[in-house]
């Protein structure tokens, strides 16, 4: 069970948290304007990286806030969070224990 | 090759074992092949041989960056069953039932496929609607699958607990007895050693770390970490890695990968008959010819490359198996491992051409893989040597997505594989 | 006409299966009714609320603050539980929707919702976290503090309002599981 | 007093005697022992019989690693457990124990016969057979497998024990509690830090409690022990684990602990669990998990009688039990040496030492050869001698690569010792690198990947005195310090050698019956040939010859087959690479993964205020998810349909009451609502007036139908919102996610009242009868409170929110009362429609009254690949709207295309017959396998106030085919049935807005 860090509550395990897939997946504001091809692009395409993701979780079982991490996935260490809403964090050194 | 037979043991071992000859040869990567497949799991493995064996392409490899078998191929719970909902399903696992019946004498390798029937519990009048509608759709394919009362499932498997008094009785259940398990590493092994047979190089230890393509933008070349191997054909069957792999020939798919955990328990005699599967309490269960029981769990919540999960995914799994099965809360989890599950939005898989010309991929299997080993080579080794899909994988293509022709057996029937 | 303004609430709860545990180890028991209401607002009008309410809403994070008969209880940067006297109720509702007036928010009487549960003794935090992931120890779940979390399978709010004693807030169909995970939970404290 | 009992000595107490059984015979014991050495100290080592070839087998070591050794416990009917290793069973009054995989008995076995045929049944050789004829193996071949194979017998009754669990945190963990353990978690604690030391064992000390030489500071080691404990005991921050074993190590420092709380006593408490599973999260972790020794590889190394060194020290120190009477010592380490001596001292007969060393140095060697020991170096062993026990061992003499016979030594025991391989399983599976050291020709632990450390044997750190200050400096680390303590310490120094893989045999061939891998019977050879055939990955080599996966893991047997197979392929140890260590450490028992969950307690069941009215009028409930809902209500022996067929016609006649309060329910508040539910919903919001309410569906994102419900405006800034009941978490979290991540710009918020408010449904042409006396405030005649009006007042004084819907296609209401208040407000409502013939009504009438009007439900007319069109909702569509969720993926033109499944209503010709839902349908009769299948029922009823079925369906291009025939093939034959309108009581809904 992943130990992750609310950016409101603090380290909280993870059963109260609900992963919410890849993150920065911005809705587009006309979707009439995205052709067939464009609008499955956002709908379905996922970059699955193997390495520093880019991810949404939920404090579903807490404060219930959307929030944003960087996950290396590779060994599921948390490099950072951050609210929703805030650009992706430069990373000064990868790695390092969560 | 040597023939395998209770008299080839025989005499052999009358000569001490000495003659025995490797399975397969330990091959180098040549300068360049008709056809490469990534991957060297049972699906790739499988599908170089029927490449080789029923299009006549002998010229090919299969490379692999690990061992052969080493992936989910020796990672899984080795449940069989071909009792899907939509029609596309069906027609692919049974094709693979089909061929799975045969295997061992077709590979000259028991494989140990044993038919000795999967069961679906339905706890609830939803589930009830849900099996029975496979049931019937099965039944008009060509698919056995029938309907049990609670007791006639007791009958079948004395274990199980239908007392009215556990949380979510069972109500009954849909019963594939064609359905079964296999033993997974003699897939990949037999796969392998009869596609060694027919001249294919399996080449372990040697990861793909990038694809030529010629000016029209076609494969012309694998990278790899034993040198550059040329090619016009590759058919990738990685799995859990297939976004990586792809991603190398600026593919991108609509795949995510997670963790997926299995169990098994100390060996036992014989106490368990058939392989068991309850979705609305998340457990499946059946017991090896070792003794085994072997459990698999749900995957983790989130992506990962780790192979492994959470204790709580294991504490969940157990508390359905004690609930179901009482009398194994004494027995003891003897060992736990995990694989990487590449999973689509459908669930369904994705057998078809890619949009760079010669790259082909097997991917989006999630759960379900090892069940469709043998038809999913076969339908893949056809797209591969014809650059078509055969008419059993033409509906699992990239496309569906963008199209919505879902294939969704998850939405459809939320049933585990 | 029946007119039932009378009847005591709760009765759900009256006809549930659990009554008043008292034993060496701890003591679990339903708490009286409350007025709820779940406040809903940006941070600066939550704080608004503070004075109509009585209680001036926790900025930290976590934090419960009482006042009199009243708390707020921090759920969420723009959640707060207001917990006070069910007679209050219409009261509480009135003041509220005259002080924040024309601001942006979301007043709901949740009331009914849920209901209290409050264990204590000294083996209280053993048997939380028989079920709860979370650290109880005073260091990281000091007195005063609450949030929304897990028992086992029920989604609750744990509030530690004293070092031996937790209100517990849960939805009302999940009562019967949580008492009875507690209980069943402490049954090895007692042999 | 038994034979082999010694003199003095040992942790036993000798003052009670007490009684168990083994196999049915009953022998003495001391509390204190376990099993295993209760059953050496009356002279038994045939305990078990191996996995394949059933060889006779004694015990070889004397902890965890025990591969030889599983019994079955046996407390009562209900309490049988299989497998346990008899060196961790401890011995309490009357423990019945029995051998396993051996029929008749244990001295003779049937199935020994196999043995003769091990050059048939070598490696993977049924990867090779039973393929002929196919049919054979189902029938035959594997049911004999199957039999042959397996250990103990599974329990067959229910388990009536408990489990308990506890989630724990710490600063410090530490694993093990030996000496470099008991330092560790001593220094954290001075410290200041909340520690959580755990052990395996029943008492904490480890090898120090069978090391009756080494002094620390001056106190026996037992007695520093003791001294050390109660330190522990006394620092409130300290909690100490005996019995407890950490089985596996989570990603971020989370590790599975199993308590074993009562299978050392003899009558445990009835509300004691047998075990408790501690979830521990530790900031930092000390592994001190020791090491284990190393068997020797030789042919006929399995008899009974031949064991571990150390083991027999522990059985000679920690239990008073001598292992034999003339021992003969095989061993490349000098620890075997002080085993000698020990076991000499004790009156034993030590009849060689076979050193598989050149030469010898150190105190030991020296005592030994004082006390007139024979020492044999540069020896092997190239056969034993005994079929139930060992009689003889036969010695070879190395020179070079040269291997004489040397000769033949009786002796009824043989105690070998390879030196010493450190567990680093904990750390490997932290995923932690491991490193080869040739200098302790071991893996070590090398990068970790959490915060954790290794210490002591386990990191290949030897001696009482290297651990302790081990222990103690990583202790205070991973405290976050550092510490003065200091240790005197009076050792004997040992030299780190040992031997790894097979023992050098005459000819250079592996000897015959050389075992690597006890449990699993794999030998020599068999990794022979398996390189033979071609398997070189350690991996392969593994899981073809099952060697390391027996249920010891491999624990006595990875490093010297590794070694072997390195030998073999000609390549050095590190370059043969290692298998992977995998959770659990020892086996864990099911019943504490599961812990309190069983019965009500494995799902949380959820009943409405209404259920405990429900129940008293006896009726059957079903389960919705969590909930637990009425289904109907039987009068006197009333079968489903005849209860349904009754409850149907009240509500279409009179009247029926139905709770609906497990409906999801959201409050969405806030100046921009109405603009939020316009994104979401298909539908249009912007036009409902307060005081109104809509029939809502919910879409996903990929256009198909995800929830549907009625939303009613309350006020400008306020809508009350219905889901369905499974959907309402889902919805909700729908919900929050386009408003916290999409949204941002929206000022609007959630509130959940699902179960704020009961909800009760009252249907039926005289719902305004029954309902107008009871309420105070409203109007709810026709003109007031139209058809999808919504207002609120008071019903019996209690406030409520009154909406006027119905999913019946009757006049109806629906009552939302705070829940406290449901089931007097609902008495009340049924007193009340007494006169009028009011019914209480469950979820099967209320299916059968929806589907009478072609209302759906989602998830059953809908199943995730249905758009609104499909299911006729096209109407509901805000056609003006520039978006909402789903609408693009709408737009394409699959969505669109004529053959998509659209639904339709059935009749059948026959009035009484009922169509199976699930069932298929075709558009010609006569079908074979595969059809052309067309579409499926989703609902079937028989409607008794229609007098003939219904159905609704899904159907390829279905309202085209509106008066087709078209057929469900059913196995008794294709059924005929025509397509309808979906509506099939009151089309023109009169009695709706009546």
């Amino acid at each position: 069970m992943l130990l992750i860090q609310c950016p409101y509550c603090g380290p909280r395990p993870e059963l109260e948290f609900a992963y919410g897939g890849q993150a920065h997946i911005a809705r587009p504001l006309k979707p009439a304007d995205l052709n067939d091809d464009e609008w499955a692009a956002f709908l379905y395409m996922r970059v699955n990286t193997k390495g520093v993701h880019a991810e949404r979780w939920r404090h579903a079982r807490g404060c219930n806030r959307f929030f944003n991490a960087l996950r290396d996935t590779t060994t599921d260490h948390f490099l950072a969070v951050y609210k929703t809403g805030e650009a992706r964090p430069a990373l000064n050194t990868a790695g390092g224990h969560s | 090759m040597q023939r395998f037979s209770a008299f080839s043991i025989i005499r052999r071992g009358l000569t001490g074992n000495e003659s025995w000859r490797p399975q397969w040869r330990r091959a180098s990567p040549k300068a360049s092949y008709d056809a490469i497949i990534v991957g060297g799991g049972g699906h790739g493995l499988g599908a170089a041989y029927y490449l080789a064996k029923e299009h006549g392409l002998t010229n090919i490899a299969v490379i692999e960056k690990g061992w052969i078998g080493g992936g989910n191929t020796g990672r899984n719970t080795t449940i069989i069953r071909s009792n899907y909902l939509f029609d596309e399903s069906a027609a692919l696992y049974d094709h693979s039932v089909k061929l799975w019946e045969d295997l061992s004498q077709v590979l000259n390798y028991n494989v140990m496929f044993s038919p000795r029937g999967v069961m679906m519990l339905a706890h609830n009048v939803h589930d009830i609607q849900v099996l029975k509608r496979h049931v019937h759709a099965n039944r008009c394919n060509g698919v056995d699958n029938e309907w049990l009362s609670a007791e006639q499932a007791k009958e079948f498997c004395p274990p199980l607990n239908i007392s009215p008094d556990i949380r979510y009785p069972v109500l009954g259940a849909a019963l594939q007895r064609r359905g079964g398990t296999a033993r997974h590493d003699a897939v990949a092994w037999g796969y392998a050693r009869a596609a060694d047979a027919l001249g294919v190089d399996i080449i372990e230890n040697c990861e793909v770390t990038g694809f030529q393509k010629d000016a029209h933008g076609a494969i012309e070349a694998v990278q790899t970490t034993r040198g550059l191997i040329r090619t016009k054909k590759v058919g990738v069957s990685a799995a859990g890695n297939t976004s990586v792999v792809l991603g190398l020939a600026g593919v991108s798919l609509p795949l995510e990968s997670f963790p997926l955990q299995a169990l098994v328990s100390e060996p036992i005699k014989p106490a368990f008959p058939c392989v068991v599967m309850s979705n609305t309490i998340h457990a499946y269960i059946s017991q090896s010819d070792k003794g085994e029981l072997v459990i698999g769990a749900g995957t983790d919540a989130y992506t990962s490359y780790t192979q492994r999960g959470g204790l709580h995914i294991n504490t969940h799994t157990l508390d359905a198996i004690c609930e179901l099965f009482p009398m194994f809360r004494r027995m003891q989890m003897l060992r736990n491992w995990g694989g990487i599950v590449d999973v689509t939005p459908d669930r369904s898989p994705i057998i078809a051409k890619t949009p760079v010309p010669g790259l082909y991929v097997n991917c989006g299997w999630g759960t379900g893989g090892f069940k469709a080993t043998p038809g999913s080579a076969n339908v893949f080794a056809w797209t591969i040597a014809r650059d078509e899909p055969h008419p059993i994988n033409a509906p699992f293509t990239i496309e569906r997505f963008r199209d919505g022709f879902l294939i969704d057996e998850a939405a459809a029937a939320a049933v585990a594989h | 006409m029946a007119d039932l303004t009378g009847i005591p609430t709760m009765n759900h709860l009256t006809t549930a299966r659990i009554a008043p545990q008292v034993t060496r180890s701890h003591w679990l028991a339903p708490l009286a009714p409350r007025s709820r209401f779940s406040l809903r607002a940006a941070p600066q009008v939550l704080a608004l609320a503070g004075a109509a309410f009585g209680v001036a809403p926790s900025e930290q994070a976590c934090r419960a603050v009482v006042q009199g008969t009243r708390a707020a209880l921090w759920l969420s940067p723009d959640e707060q539980l207001l917990l006070g006297l069910e007679a209050d109720t219409a009261s509480i509702q009135a003041d509220l929707h005259a002080a924040l007036g024309k601001a942006a928010y979301s007043l709901v009487d949740v009331s009914h919702r849920q209901t209290a549960l409050e264990i204590s003794g000294p083996n209280a935090a053993d048997i939380l976290n028989g079920a709860s992931p979370l650290d109880l120890s005073l260091a990281a779940f000091p007195v005063g503090m609450c949030t929304r979390t897990l028992l086992d399978k029920a989604d609750i709010i744990l509030w530690r309002t004293q070092h031996d004693v937790f209100h517990i807030e849960v939805w009302r169909s999940f009562t019967d599981y949580v008492t009875g995970l507690l209980s069943v939970i402490a049954r090895e404290y007692e042999s | 007093m038994t034979q082999f009992r010694a003199a003095k000595g040992g942790r036993i107490d000798r003052s009670s005697a007490i009684e168990f059984e083994f196999d049915g015979q009953t022998y003495k014991a001391h509390p204190g022992d376990t099993l295993a050495s209760a059953l050496l100290a009356n002279g038994v080592h045939l305990v078990g019989r191996s996995f394949k070839y059933h060889r006779p087998r004694g015990l070889l070591a004397a902890g965890a690693e025990e591969p030889n050794a599983l019994v079955g416990v046996w407390r009562d009917s209900a309490r049988y457990t299989p497998n346990l290793r008899a060196t961790t069973v401890e011995i309490y009054p009357g423990l019945k124990a029995e051998s396993q995989n051996r029929s008749p008995s244990l001295k003779f076995d049937r199935a020994g016969i196999n043995g003769l045929f091990s050059r048939f049944i070598g490696a993977g050789f049924y990867y090779k057979t039973f393929m002929w004829p196919k049919t054979a193996w189902k029938s035959l071949y594997e049911p004999t497998i199957r039999e042959a194979a397996g250990l103990g017998r599974a329990p067959t009754q229910a388990d009536p024990d408990r489990y308990s669990n506890r989630h724990a945190h710490c600063d410090v963990l530490v694993v093990g509690a030996g000496a470099a353990g008991l330092s560790a978690a001593r220094a954290a604690a001075a410290a200041g830090a909340r520690v959580i030391l755990c052990d395996e064992q029943a008492e904490m000390g480890g090898s120090l409690l069978s090391d009756v030489h080494t002094r620390i500071n001056g106190l026996t080691a037992s007695a520093w022990v003791a001294s050390v404990l109660q330190e522990l005991k006394a620092n409130p921050r300290v909690t100490l684990l005996a019995r407890t074993t950490a089985f596996g190590y989570f990603p971020h420092n989370h590790l599975g602990l199993n308590e074993k709380l009562t299978e050392h006593v003899a009558a445990p408490k009835p509300d004691q669990p047998r075990e408790r599973l501690w979830q521990v999260r530790a900031a930092e972790v000390v592994l001190a998990m020791g090491a284990i020794e190393r068997p020797l590889v030789f042919p006929g190394n399995d008899l009974p009688g031949i064991l571990l060194a150390d083991a027999a020290r522990t059985y000679l120190q920690r239990y008073g039990v001598k292992v034999g009477s003339v021992v003969a010592v095989v061993t490349a380490h000098d620890s075997a040496y002080q085993t000698a001596l020990d076991l000499h001292a004790a009156g034993v007969k030590i009849a060689v030492i076979a050193d598989t060393r050149a030469e010898v140095s150190g105190d030991l060697a020296a005592q030994a050869w004082a006390a007139g020991i024979r020492i044999q170096h540069n020896s092997t062993v190239i056969g034993t001698r005994g079929k139930l026990r060992v009689t003889g061992i036969d010695l070879g003499q190395v020179s070079g690569s040269n291997v004489q016979p040397l000769e033949s030594i009786a002796c009824d025991t043989i105690i070998m010792s390879g030196g010493w391989t450190p567990s680093v399983h904990l750390h490997s599976q932290s995923r932690g690198k491991l490193v080869w050291d040739e200098s302790l020709s071991a893996y070590i632990p090398g990068q970790t990947a959490e915060r954790t450390r290794s210490v002591g044997s386990c990191r290949g750190i030897f001696g009482i005195a290297a651990s302790l200050a081990d222990g103690t400096k990583t202790g205070a680390e991973a405290a976050g310090t550092t510490s003065s303590i200091t240790y005197e310490v009076e050792e004997t120094r040992l030299a780190n050698t040992g031997f790894i893989g097979a023992l050098p045999q005459p000819g250079g061939k592996p000897g015959d019956k050389a075992f690597v891998d006890w449990q699993n019977d794999v030998t020599t050879k068999d990794l022979a040939l398996a390189m033979r055939e071609g398997f070189e990955s350690v991996e392969h080599v593994k899981r073809y010859t099952t060697n390391g996966m027996a249920t010891d893991q491999g624990k006595t047997s990875n490093m010297n087959a590794l070694a072997f197979l390195a030998a073999g392929l000609d390549k050095p140890i590190p370059a043969v690479g290692l298998t992977t260590f995998r959770m659990p450490y020892t086996p864990v028992t099911f019943g504490s993964f599961a812990g309190y969950s069983r019965g009500e307690l494995f799902d949380p069941v959820r009943r409405t205020a209404i259920h405990d009215w429900a129940q008293a009028q006896g009726a059957v409930f079903e389960d919705v998810g969590a909930w637990k809902r009425a289904r109907y209500f039987p009068r006197g022996n009333e079968d489903m349909h005849a209860a349904v067929d009754r409850e149907c016609v009240a509500v279409r006649q009179n009247c029926g009451i139905f709770d609906a309060s497990t409906l999801g329910k959201i409050e969405v508040v806030g100046p921009d609502a109405a603009t939020f539910l316009e994104r979401l919903y298909v539908n249009s919001w912007a036009n409902l007036k307060v005081g109104q309410s809509r029939y809502g569906i919910l879409c996903r994102e990929d256009g198909f139908v995800y929830d549907d419900g009625i939303i009613a405006r309350l006020a400008e800034d306020r809508f009350h919102v219905t889901t369905t009941t499974g959907g309402a978490a889902r919805v909700y979290a729908f919900m929050e996610d386009y408003l916290q991540t999409e949204w941002s710009d929206l000022s609007v918020w959630l509130t959940s009242i699902s179960e704020q408010y009961s909800v009760i449904a009252l249907q039926g042409p005289a719902a305004r009868r029954v309902l107008e006396p009871l309420v105070t405030g409203v109007d709810v005649s026709a003109q007031a409170l139209p058809h999808m009006g919504v207002v609120s007042g008071f019903i019996c004084g209690i406030p409520m929110r009154l909406f006027r819907v119905s999913f019946t296609g009757e006049l109806g209401f629906e009552i939302n009362v705070p829940s406290d208040y449901g089931r007097a407000v609902w008495e009340a409502i049924y007193a009340s429609g007494q006169p009028h013939g009011i019914v209480p009504y469950g979820t099967e009438s209320m299916h059968v009254l929806r589907a009478e009007k072609g209302y759906i439900i989602v998830g059953q007319e809908t199943d995730g690949t249905m758009t609104p069109d499909d299911v006729g909702l096209s109407w509901a569509i805000g056609k003006t709207k520039p978006d909402f969720v789903g609408k693009r993926s709408l737009a394409r033109s699959s969505m669109h295309a004529k053959d998509r499944k659209q639904l339709v209503g059935l009749r059948t010709q026959d009035p009484k017959l009922v169509l199976e839902e699930g069932a298929q349908i075709v558009d010609s009769p006569g079908q074979k396998a595969p059809m052309r299948l067309i579409g499926h029922v989703t609902s079937s009823y028989h409607s008794a106030v229609l007098g003939h079925s219904i159905a609704l369906a899904v159907v390829r291009g279905g309202r085209a085919r509106v008066g087709q025939t078209l057929y469900v093939p059913m196995p008794t034959g294709d059924i005929p049935v025509i397509v309808t309108s979906t509506v099939f009581y009151d089309s023109e809904g009169a009695k709706l807005h009546g």
